[in-house]
């Protein structure tokens, strides 16, 4: 076996090992966990530079298995995979930290994180994914690894989030497998490729292949929740704030969403995507999504809700900057996987440190948050003007490449819907912010788990992912231009996707 | 109502499977294949005279074996289900009744001693003198001569087991003939005779057990 | 019309009666008597219709006596369960099975 | 001639079988089961099987014959179980 | 060709009947060690056969070296070997689980190992025979061990259950019976090798006849929709070792068996009742996941899968034209073999744990038996068809072969009851998840329970990455 094959297999087994072992852990054993689920995640951090260098580089990495004939687990590391997977690795370990900081001396620890571990082996498998059938096997574990996670409270109520979260996945992994044994039928094999492998079918296939294409479509659309599919997210908030952090703002939500990336470029093939008129509908179907998460949000009073409803909004840039025909799109959607994915961790962690810290879990309860834990306030301002749009932050460039994508590709009506969705976003982040910074202090907090030493008004392990996840925002706002940002890694894409044309 | 519908079908249906069977058996032209030549032909080889006995222990001894294995089975299950149960007091019968077994029951083991050695080259065998002696064992335990069996103690399991453990032992033997139960034509005779023998008490004892195994739960 | 056909029919007709005894008879008794009577109709066909032009076949004379060992063990078997039954409700039929 | 008597053995077999699952009381029933089994005996012989004829007078009716008297013995008083 | 006194066939078959005999004469309960050392080496002459099989070795044992159409012969293809693979390796750690499931002196596994070992021996010849009286005779030999198996030792329902099932499997095997004697009758013979050639496209009616016989009593054994009313009770009541074996390998058998005859002797008759089949088989899977759901009791919930997972092993008859079509027959044999035992193995050490056995005790399951659960839920995510499972090969082969042939109708059921699945398996799971009330207590239970019915369930869904072999088993020419 030569390193361009165990590579790829490193970077699994460097997250599913240590979930196995831990699994088998006592929950007393805290310095043991610790120690694995840190260097496991530092260690996968390590293979990925690798793998990016190699990639960057234009090596190959990958391996194959073949379950039945015909039938191939394929793993492949590309430039798209890369820009998901280096995303999850760098988070996993901030989250990982962070979730340490957060479950100190809570029960079933153990059970945690090695359900834990088994999602980011998901999810590092999705990104590697180099056929159909590979990414669905890692889609449905994904799945899986989750459901404990949501339920992990064991409460009534996060047993119907729970629930819920099932009965949206399932459906939607029923519709993706029979899109794919679809393809597979009429294809032979469903291997992705740069300019997509549908357009091998004569034109007559073309009505088969708008069947497939909303089968598949739907089913990824679960996991993006994308609107109407997209009630299982709100519900799924019952669970740990690392939960909702890594995977309802990273993972999962993403899994869909590059999904829907894989498909229309690699499957499809952009240029036949359009062809068969898929592209539009597609981003009418984004913006909708986009509007009514940024109205949903408005309306909640629960912090973790409001922050929930946003990603139903904000992961839909993504998809609506893939269905804008054209590079620059394609660039704008990639570069906000990355962003919209840091800058969305920051808000949940602060969100997780104001509900350990002093219970706070509602909007109306934020006066004055900013006085007690100003740090933690400060990365979550930058979270929300990142989201807004606001310059200088990740937000700003992302918006700036979506709207001259859809310009470029003469969508006016999609520059008013990003619009709209800022103004929005402002209008339900603003008000937060206000809260927390110029209302005075409230009386007694709701409850006050976490006094304050000096200058540290929480758990160090709490407050420094967001403070670092922050950072990281203005840092791709302010540095776009160098070429070690996600930027850069989105151009290099967009290049490969559109075989033959010219990139900004 | 619903119960005579059911009726009235399930009879329709019966009726009707008679009548079809019957119409596709009387159409029937002569078999293919005839069995009795090769039965015939191989007669001298089988060690046996009387071809059904061949049949049973020879050609198709492999049926038989497993046969066996079925009726010990049963016996086990039967064993397994009624459990440990007391062995109930043989109500003593009439004694004329009771002379009459004391009587009937010689003559019945020699029937079956004398069925036993006929079955090579005449109507009998193991089996029907296995089932003769059973019938002596129940005809006593009617009469009030022999209590219900209690659960096997080692000695009585060791019979039961004999004839099939020995049927298998020798057929596994064979093998070194080339397959299962190949007899050599020689040894046949003799072989099978020994096989009939440890069947016949095996036989007896699990008939008559499926018997008195069970007239011990009475009373219980 | 052979003797052979005449006991081929016959058996064919005994399995279907013993058949429908089984399914309609709820008496566990005579479901184990027309268990029996279905086994002895197939013995028949088996017997009757291959020597159908009286020529007797040693082949199913040997299997009809396999059977027939068969046929009493399953006989046993049934017994001692009515039997158990018997001993623990009281009942000769099945009662209908419930799941809670 | 033969045939005849064929036919009458055959139709006492399906009556026999018949009045088996059709008497009312049970013991009747048994016997009928046990005089079917001694005619399937005869029509063994008629079918010149006499190896499954001894079979079947012994085990067929013998044995299975007296299991089910057995039985009926016990199932005859009911008793209640624990 | 095989040295004669090592022959893995013929003791395949030998091995158990003299284990089973020799744990009769040691006495009730004795003879765990026996078993569980006869079927490791069981397990070995059975991976020793399939190897030689895939070589290309024909393995044909005429006993008593007769031949057909005098004698009797075993034969060995590649369904053959793959169903004897299977049977072995899930018996073995049931065998291991059984041991430390039955306490000493418990009237339940009094006649346990012998009659386990004439079960599993039945099977086993049952899968070699090519003789369709040898094979009623295997038929009776299995139908009456799972009998016994059923009722040892237990109460009332259980015994009713056991004769429900006695009066189901005797009735079947007496329609096959009549069946065999019909077409011995039209041609002489009843060796599969012989018939073959003589059963041509235009047969008399008595064939027919003789084949609706046939299959409907063997669809009568392996409890297909509506003939399953048997199943439930049987596999619900027993003691959980015996619900596995039950579930797990019996039911395959009968099953195996119309496929052999369908592939083999009657393959000009039988492909007319394909539709009617496969009908029967989706409305099984659909019946049998709706009691499922609604079931009260664990093991009922199970027994009820079981009617639903065999339902997917008759949607093939329509298919059996692809090549795909018949893997994944076996496939599903496996995968439901593998997972169906884990589950109740999982099952039994639950209704220890919780002395219940009821679905809505399981609460906190997961905290306290977090190893079974975890069985529980690999066993779902096999029967579920989830991916990378057996279990989901089977039903990626079902859906290829029948989107070749156009059958759209077949690929809805399959993913239909794939949903329905996951419906009864999170049922479980999800009260698993709950925090333990107060009231209620564990009770701890072995490890060796606990750890077998994770083997089995793992195997079940790492079977999944092993597919390729199976197949080349089955597309081995003998």
């Amino acid at each position: 076996m030569t390193s361009y094959e165990l590579v790829p297999l490193a970077v699994l087994a460097s997250s599913l090992l240590p979930g196995l072992i831990i699994f088998a852990l006592p929950d007393g054993w805290v310095g043991v966990r610790t120690s694995l689920n840190v260097f496991a995640a530092i260690g996968k951090l390590g293979l990925v530079a690798l793998l990016l260098d190699g990639v960057a580089a234009g090596e190959n990495y990958g391996v194959r298995y073949a379950v039945l004939p015909g039938l191939e687990l394929s793993l492949q590391a590309d430039a798209l995979g890369m820009l998901f997977i280096t995303l999850s690795a760098v988070l996993w370990l901030f989250t990982t930290l962070y979730a340490i900081g957060y479950l100190e001396d809570k029960p079933r620890r153990s059970r945690f994180f090695g359900f834990f571990n088994l999602c980011v082996t998901a999810t590092m498998g999705i990104s590697m994914a180099a056929n159909l059938f590979t990414f669905f096997v890692f889609y449905e574990l994904l799945t899986l690894s989750t459901f404990p996670l949501v339920v992990h409270r064991g409460t009534d109520k996060a047993m119907k989030g729970g629930t819920i979260y099932l009965a949206y996945t399932l459906l939607g992994g029923t519709a993706l497998l029979t899109g794919i044994v679809w393809l597979h039928h009429l294809l032979g094999h469903t291997e992705f490729a740069h300019a997509g492998i549908a357009a091998a079918l004569g034109p007559e296939y073309a009505g088969q292949l708008k069947i497939i294409f909303l089968l598949l479509i739907t089913g990824l659309g679960v996991k993006t929740a994308m609107v109407p599919l997209h009630g299982w997210l709100p519900q799924a908030m019952v669970a740990p704030a690392p939960v909702s952090a890594l995977l309802h703002a990273v993972a999962v939500v993403k899994a869909g969403a590059f999904g829907i990336v894989r498909i229309v470029y690699e499957v499809y093939g952009v240029e036949f995507a359009q062809s068969l008129e898929l592209l539009l509908p597609l981003a009418i179907f984004a913006s909708v999504t986009i509007v009514w998460g940024s109205l949903r949000a408005l309306f909640q009073d629960d912090l973790k809700k409001r922050l929930a409803f946003s990603t139903v909004s904000q992961v839909s840039y993504i998809v609506l900057g893939v269905a804008l025909f054209g590079p620059i799109g394609t660039i704008g959607g990639l570069v906000h996987l990355v962003h919209q994915g840091i800058m969305k961790i920051t808000l949940f962690f602060c969100a997780g440190n104001y509900a350990e810290t002093l219970g706070i879990h509602k909007v109306s309860e934020m006066d004055g948050a900013g006085r007690r834990m100003p740090l933690t306030t400060l990365a979550f301002s930058i979270g929300a003007l990142g989201m807004m749009g606001a310059p200088l932050t990740a937000g700003a460039v992302s918006k700036a490449w979506l709207i001259d994508g859809a310009l470029a590709a003469s969508m006016d009506w999609a520059v008013w819907v990003l619009w709209t969705s800022s103004l929005l976003n402002a209008a339900y982040f603003l008000p937060i912010l206000w809260r927390a910074w110029f209302r005075p202090v409230p009386v007694a907090w709701p409850e006050e788990h976490i006094p304050r030493h000096g200058w540290r008004e929480t758990a160090w392990l709490l407050l420094l992912p967001p403070l670092v996840t922050a950072a990281a925002t203005l840092a791709a706002g302010t540095l776009s231009d160098s070429d070690v940002t996600p930027l850069a890694w989105a151009k290099l894409i967009a290049e490969r996707e559109y075989v033959g044309r010219s990139v900004p | 109502m619903k119960r005579m519908m059911v009726v009235a079908f399930v009879v329709t249906l019966a009726l009707a499977f008679v009548f079809f069977l019957s119409a596709a058996m009387l159409e029937l032209a002569p078999a293919a294949i005839d069995l009795r030549v090769p039965v015939s032909a191989h007669l001298t080889e089988s060690g046996v005279s009387h071809p059904v006995t061949a049949v049973l222990l020879n050609y198709r001894g492999y049926d038989t074996l497993l046969e066996i294995a079925v009726l010990l089975l049963a016996l086990v299950a039967i064993l397994a289900v009624v459990g440990e149960a007391p062995v109930a007091p043989s109500r003593a019968a009439h004694p004329v009744l009771q002379t009459l077994g004391r009587l009937v029951t010689p003559l019945m083991v020699v029937v079956a001693v004398y069925l036993l050695w006929a079955g090579a080259f005449r109507p009998g065998g193991a089996f029907q003198a296995g089932a003769v002696l059973a019938a002596a064992a129940v005809l006593l335990h009617l009469v009030g001569l022999l209590a219900g069996w209690s659960s096997p103690r080692l000695r009585l399991r060791i019979g039961l087991a004999a004839g099939f453990a020995l049927f298998l032992a020798v057929a596994a033997a064979l093998l070194k003939q080339g397959s299962l139960l190949q007899y050599p034509p020689d040894a046949a005779g003799t072989l099978i005779l020994l096989i009939e023998c440890g069947l016949t008490v095996s036989l007896a004892l699990i008939l008559a057990g499926l018997f008195l195994f069970l007239a011990r739960e009475e009373g219980a | 019309m052979t003797t052979g056909f005449v006991f081929a029919i016959t058996g064919g007709a005994l399995f279907a009666l013993g058949a429908a005894g089984i399914v309609l008879i709820g008496d566990l008794m005579r479901r184990i008597l027309a268990f029996n009577l279905m086994g002895s109709g197939a013995f028949l066909v088996l017997v009757g219709l291959a020597q159908r032009y009286d020529v007797a076949d040693p082949v199913p004379h040997a299997m009809v006596l396999t059977g027939i060992v068969v046929a009493v063990a399953a006989t046993a078997l049934a017994l001692a369960l009515v039997r158990k039954l018997h001993a623990l409700t009281g009942e000769i039929e099945l009662p209908d099975d419930a799941d809670e | 001639m033969t045939l005849a008597f064929d036919l009458l053995l055959a139709l006492s077999l399906l009556w026999s079988g018949w009045r088996t699952l059709a008497t009312p009381r049970l013991d009747r029933a048994i016997v009928m089961f046990i005089t079917f089994g001694l005619l399937m005996t005869l029509a063994w012989a008629r079918l010149s099987a006499p190896d499954i004829g001894l079979a079947e007078a012994a085990i067929g009716a013998g044995l299975t014959g007296a299991l089910l008297l057995d039985a009926y013995g016990v199932l005859r008083r009911p008793r209640k179980g624990p | 060709m095989n040295e004669p006194l090592i022959d893995p066939l013929v003791w395949l078959i030998l091995l158990p009947l003299a284990w089973a005999t020799l744990a009769f004469v040691l006495g009730p309960g004795r003879g765990g060690w026996l078993a569980i050392a006869g079927l490791v080496a069981q397990c070995w002459l059975a991976f020793n056969l399939a190897q030689q099989v895939s070589a290309g070795v024909a393995v044909v044992h005429a006993v008593g070296g007769w031949g057909a159409p005098l004698g009797i012969d075993l034969a060995v293809d590649g369904l053959s070997a793959a169903m004897l693979l299977l049977t072995q390796t899930v018996a073995l750690p049931l065998a291991i689980y059984a041991r430390s499931y039955f306490k000493a002196s418990d009237p339940a596994g009094a006649g346990f190992w012998p009659l386990t070992g004439f079960l599993i021996a039945g099977m086993n010849a049952l899968f070699v025979s090519a003789d369709l009286f040898n094979l009623y005779v295997t038929l009776e030999l299995v139908g009456l061990a799972a009998v016994g198996l059923v009722a040892a030792g237990g109460g009332a329902q259980q015994v009713a259950a056991a004769l429900r099932y006695l009066f189901a499997t005797l009735v079947g095997s007496g329609a096959y019976l009549l069946g065999v004697a019909l077409i011995y009758g039209v041609y002489g013979t009843v060796s599969i090798a012989t018939l073959l050639p003589l059963v041509t496209n235009e047969v008399p009616r008595l064939v027919w006849i003789a084949s609706a016989l046939i299959v409907s009593g063997l669809i009568l054994k392996t409890a297909l929709f509506p003939f399953h009313f048997w199943l439930p009770p049987a596999h619900g009541g027993a003691p959980a070792p015996v619900s596995a074996l039950l579930s797990a390998l019996v039911v395959k058998a009968s099953f195996y068996l119309i496929l052999r005859l369908w592939l083999g002797p009657l393959q000009s008759v039988l492909p007319a009742f394909g539709w009617l089949l496969a009908l029967l088989g989706a409305a099984a899977i659909f019946w049998g996941s709706w009691q499922a759901i609604r079931a009260v009791k664990l093991k009922r919930l199970i027994a009820y899968s079981t009617v639903a997972q065999l339902g997917y092993l008759f949607l093939i008859f329509p298919l059996l034209a692809a090549p795909a079509a018949l893997q994944a027959a076996v496939m599903q044999a496996f995968a439901h073999g593998l997972a169906k035992a884990g589950m109740f193995a999982a099952a039994g050490v639950l209704i220890k744990a919780t002395g219940q056995d009821t679905v809505a005790g399981l609460a906190g399951a997961v905290e306290r038996l977090p190893v079974t659960m975890f069985a529980f839920a690999l066993s779902g995510i096999t029967l579920m068809g989830l991916p990378p499972s057996s279990g989901f090969l089977a039903k990626w082969q079902i859906i290829q072969a029948a989107l070749a042939q156009g059958h759209w109708i077949i690929v809805v059921v399959v993913l239909a009851g794939g949903l329905l699945a996951a419906v009864y398996v999170f049922r479980v799971l999800r009260l698993g998840f709950l925090s333990t009330p107060e009231n209620v207590t564990f009770t701890p239970v072995s490890r060796v329970l606990e750890w077998s019915a994770f083997a089995l369930a793992a195997a079940s869904v790492l079977l999944g990455l092993r597919g390729v072999e199976l197949i080349q088993l089955l597309g081995a020419r003998t």
